[in-house]
């Protein structure tokens, strides 16, 4: 066991801390869920990584990447979120689909695919849910009926998260009418501009749109645009939620920030608060190192050939409560003026926390809900019998 | 000694139930939304034929002569239906206030109060804004050593959006030589004291109301959803995590009645028996609403699903009247300083130590 | 609604505390788990109360009781544990067992056990558990087997309270061979010295051996022995659950002393623990209270003719648990001295603290899992279907 | 920057852990508990033989001069099995200070205890009383400024009984004239603080591997007992409490092995780390331990069920070598300070902020 970074390692972090330094904008964007402006704003900024070379570091060089290891992605990471740089549009692309593609896709698809989503070129939304399939994701209905060299989309689905804005989707389609569950699927890319595709935006909590409705009624896609072969989309779909739940959805970064704001807004309110938080400010920061040992500890494995397992499931479940807890400390410490919209003119230094709290509430739902996660803890980490 | 309701008591609150269960279905809650507007009339218009401006002012006063104890089932039925008018906060804590100060500059706004043509928004120190202060006719605003009553049109309103689409909370501004100085006189701290505990009580019922509904809107959905071939409330860890916050809404029920039997005692112990059931309620609905939410699934993230009007509600009374650090405290005054153990239950002085 | 007492509760508030002011010995007596001794010094106390008619109040006249209702029960009771009065080693017997017969018992039985009961002379143990009924009561194999006016009994039961040292003891038996599960069980009581009864003592975590396993072979007992009909012994053993989960298993009393004690021990070393550590204090007594005033809202309402429903089961949890964060509350307090024995030179005022501790360990687990409780409030409270 | 054991690393906690697996379990603990005896003399003569007592000695004072980080797996041993010699105690913390200190005074000593023929039991200020001392041959006690190094024959040792049988806890007094003071000179704070935070770390390795077995010995149970026809560990709801349990120990587990890789560090930043290793390794124990009991339902209140030995030994472990309250002190000390942020998860230094 090694804790020290590599003088290499050393000299990648400055380099990446002074790209961001001259690069990341001065304002925050706007959000990208709320309005196109907001999202190409930041599909800009996704050129402006990849014209660095910074769109996803772990590529091939030959896709946009600089062919790095997993402790360099995390070292970016890092960079990246102490930056305060916006948050990756594409995330649906580079970090789930993406590395399924570059492991089940064909030299010709990786090649059509990649090097777009790395350059911001082409945003991606994900289609996993349809209303009947959530949590049984094995439920879906949606299908691809084979004509020729094409696919003809039918369908369903919601919970499609970018799906307002972006440029394609990924889902789940049922490819053999006569399967049933897992049997008969296939992972299908489509374009959210196609003839036939309606996207309708779900209105969210927080008052924005970050996810949608898709109808999808007689949508035709080249069967190229089919990843894996045909009726292996179950098998797929399971290693792209391994790595969504595992590793990359959640980088630790992103948890020590918010952690070390929290910190601060304890700091800044210390003489108002009850002594009790002091002790949840303590376990926030302390669960977000936790998380982010325990990734380091995970890429280490996987670097030296390992495979994920079900910690991905322990990952999901340990990083969505811990995200709620923060921000719950956080609302707690603003007290009455938890309830504001950014907006009032009394909000002062309320931040995004309330923002954050509700989509924190929506982590133990998405990427499989945690109930789900502990099925599989307790079977295949922990060897109970199935129900 | 009988923990039980009256059949008055529970009338009075059946007909507010009955009301809202008619006029304030969540389907109502986004048609007033869409609106803008800040009332929904026909059901305020409802509202008032009932009467109730009067319930807690004393007989003598003109009203009802009613108790905190005969209103606090109203409060939990205002709450569970999340009502945007302020039947609670103008009926339950401004008008009663006002009333008892008994001051003769003020009986005529009491009685266009009590006859429901003048509307009162109440300010406390305790809670940074004023709510709904717009649209009331008048503004009671207590401050050290007395109470001011403005006319809304005197005063500089500045609207401070809440994430509760119907909270409407309001900084509120205005020349003291322009307001009517009606609590100079010595005792106007107890009724504005008194005043507090009921906006802290009838905050805990509402918040009580608002934690059961969360339960109910959860049930509800668990038995129609469907998942892996089977309603997912036949899963066993959903319904623990359902019957996990039924528990804490059954053992904060019995709390939020005696607090409200308790509050015109007015001292150590009522108060801490009113902090007490609003710790208790937050809980509750805290718990039920984060519950709610991941019952419904990616549903409940969503503007579709109604637990998010409740979620949202429960944010802001928790800190409202009073968070829960402050009222924390008043609970220790009451443990470190006075009587413990069973026999004190139900006591009435500190005297009884 | 009315929270005053009545001035005859009030008096008869000071007459029960007046009389256990002069009767209440002076030192605590020895375990009635651990030896003979300390077992028969507590049948003595029994008997003390009995004489004072104090024995069980709300019992007829006739049965040594005082004929009155459960609000002026709680108030013995609350007078009860204010004076330290020795725990009640026939509790099996008053609390649970007797209720029951007095609604399902024959006047000849009522007459001939309940007096024996009240006064001392007679102490029960329960015996429901067997090894492989546990939760799953109803997989009761013990068999009882008709020989004319007798029941022969045969079976191995455990988890039995009392039985290292009780007089009698009172469990399910199977009286109809071929049945199954709820079926064809009856409840049937038993002398712990008749001939074919084995005894042995479970030693507990604690070092005391509170409960026993049963072996019986062969023992005969008249048909008289019978709660209820032949058959009906999972109804009435039902009825009695619901008595002691619901109120007088754990009176609200005993949670309000501890509550005080724990009070008074966070005083005592309030400079020398985590700020936090007072609103876990706090907690606890609000709990207590809370547990108070819901026993009382319910004793009003079985006053004016209700019933007890899924409440039973809700208490359950909520004194079990509260129970246990008590007792973690104040090891947290005591520090490194936790761990100690009482006999240690160094204990100071450690107290029963982690006796406590180990005891409300299996608060979750007896009268009914805290697991199947939630299964009862989610199907019969909130209506959600069964699996 | 690799967060893997190295083949050695592993190699050693292997032995010991087949070591224990082979002499102690559950029934040898109770074999010994009911012959009174503080030691199974078998084992810890096996245990004696590996060679460990040198393994945290510097290889100039004639150790293996190994680091906390090769011990720390060893220690998750002995915690798994419940170990009741002071393998983790004498060698990992008692033997490696007095050896460090380079005392002339104590240099027949350390040769004694590094070839096994002296046992040493160490006293350290934030233990109220010393472990073992009866049985050692000498007792190492940190004072304020120094340590001393008193044979037990010279001391008085007063039994304090605790509820885990195989502590055997002492409060010492001794005369200080028949003390060796051995570590007067300036200096001593550090090699002490460095023992203490050995103290915490091991302590927080053997509560991760009391915590593993809790899960295990109830996860054996689940499966086996059968309660309305189906093995209790098919249910949802124990699944889901084992689950969150193992979810526990799983982020406990890489921060106590951080902990042992910085504890040399020997700065703010590397005792925050212990303590945090410390804080999370308790609550899985903790939370493992009660969990374990539940599952086993009554049987697990009995003595017949192994789940109580770890119970025990968590209750003890979770206040010795600092309580929650001391390390969560450290650690808001090292965030109140120091640097934050995810580019500082293993800084070295506070100057790097």
């Amino acid at each position: 066991m090694d804790l020290n970074y590599t003088p290499e390692q050393q000299t990648f972090r400055q380099e990446i801390r002074a790209w961001l330094k001259a690069h990341v904008p001065s304002q925050p964007l706007e959000s990208f869920d709320a309005t196109r402006a907001g999202f190409e704003a930041h599909r800009a900024w996704e050129r402006t990584l990849a014209e660095g070379r910074w769109g996803m570091v772990t590529w091939p060089e030959s896709y946009g990447g600089r062919g790095l290891d997993l402790i360099q992605w995390l070292i970016f990471e890092e960079e990246y979120y102490r930056s305060g740089a916006p948050l990756r549009v594409n995330q649906n692309g580079i970090f789930l689909l993406g590395p399924t593609l570059m492991e089940y896709g064909t030299p010709e698809q990786k090649a059509r695919f990649l090097s777009a989503m790395a350059s911001g070129d082409e945003i991606w939304a994900q289609a996993w849910s349809e209303p009947q399939a959530g949590s049984d994701l094995a439920a879906v209905r949606a299908t691809a009926t084979r004509d020729g060299d094409n696919y003809v989309l039918k369908g369903h689905k919601i919970w499609s998260s970018r799906a307002a804005f972006a440029d394609w989707a990924f889902g789940l389609f049922r490819t053999d009418p006569a399967s049933e569950r897992h049997k008969g699927l296939s992972l299908i890319f489509f374009r959210l501009d196609a003839p036939g595709v309606k996207v309708q935006p779900i209105p969210q909590i927080d008052g924005e749109t970050g996810f949608a409705e898709l109808f999808l009624d007689g949508v035709t896609v080249p069967v190229f645009n089919r990843l894996g072969g045909e009726g292996e989309g179950w098998k797929i779909c399971m290693a792209t939620a391994g790595f969504e739940r595992g590793l990359m959805l959640r980088s630790p970064a992103r948890f020590q920030v918010t952690a070390r704001k929290l910190v601060e807004l304890y700091k800044a309110h210390e003489d108002e608060v009850e002594p009790s938080v002091r002790n949840a400010v303590l376990q926030c920061w302390m669960d977000a190192e936790a998380y982010a040992l325990s990734i380091y500890s995970t890429a280490s494995r996987l670097i030296a050939g390992g495979h994920i397992g079900a910690e991905a499931s322990t990952n999901k479940i340990f990083w969505s409560e811990m995200d709620i807890a923060m921000h719950k400390t956080a609302l707690s410490i603003l007290g009455a003026r938890a309830e504001l919209l950014r907006s009032a003119p009394e909000a002062g230094d309320i931040g995004r926390w309330l923002d954050g709290y509700f989509f924190s509430l929506a982590g133990p739902i998405y990427a499989g809900t945690n109930e789900i996660q502990r099925n599989i803890i307790a079977e295949r980490m922990l060897g109970l019998p199935r129900a | 000694m009988d923990f039980r309701f009256t059949d008055e008591q529970t009338m009075t609150a059946d007909v507010v139930r009955d009301l809202v269960a008619d006029l304030c279905q969540p389907a109502d809650l986004r048609r007033l939304m869409a609106s803008g507007e800040p009332f929904d009339q026909n059901r305020w218009a409802k509202i008032q034929e009932l009467g109730l401006q009067s319930a807690l002012v004393a007989e003598e006063k003109g009203g009802l002569g009613l108790q905190p104890v005969d209103f606090v089932q109203v409060a939990e039925a205002c709450g569970y239906a999340c009502l945007p008018e302020p039947l609670v906060e103008a009926y339950g804590v401004a008008i009663p206030l006002l009333a008892e100060t008994g001051s003769d500059a003020a009986a005529k706004v009491v009685e266009a109060a009590l006859e429901g043509s003048a509307l009162i928004a109440f300010g406390h120190p305790a809670n940074p804004f004023v709510e709904r202060a717009d649209t009331a006719d008048w503004l009671l605003i207590a401050k050290s050593g007395g109470l001011d009553l403005v006319k809304t049109s005197d005063a500089m309103c500045t609207l401070q959006p809440s994430i509760d689409p119907f909270r409407r909370l309001f900084s509120v501004q205005y020349d003291e030589a322009a307001a009517l100085r009606i609590g100079a006189q010595s005792g106007i701290e107890g009724p504005i004291a008194s005043a507090f505990d009921r906006g802290a009580l009838f905050a805990a019922a509402q918040m009580l109301g608002i934690a059961q509904r969360c339960v109910d809107l959860a049930v509800d959905y668990a038995k129609e959803r469907q998942q892996f071939g089977k309603p997912i409330g036949s899963y066993q860890a959903l319904k623990h995590q359902l019957a996990t916050v039924q528990v804490k809404i059954e053992f904060a029920r019995p709390v939020l009645h005696a607090a409200a039997a308790m509050l015109p005692q007015a001292n150590a112990l009522s108060r801490a028996r009113v902090s007490h059931a609003k710790l208790a309620a937050c809980e509750a609905a805290d718990l039920a609403a984060r519950n709610a939410i991941q019952v419904h699934g990616a549903m409940g993230y969503s503007w579709e699903v109604d637990v998010h009007f409740f979620l949202k509600r429960a944010i802001a009374l928790s800190e409202w009247w009073g968070g829960p650090a402050f009222h924390r405290r008043r609970v220790a005054e009451r443990i470190f300083n006075g009587p413990l153990g069973p026999e004190h239950t139900f006591a009435k002085e500190l005297e009884h130590a």
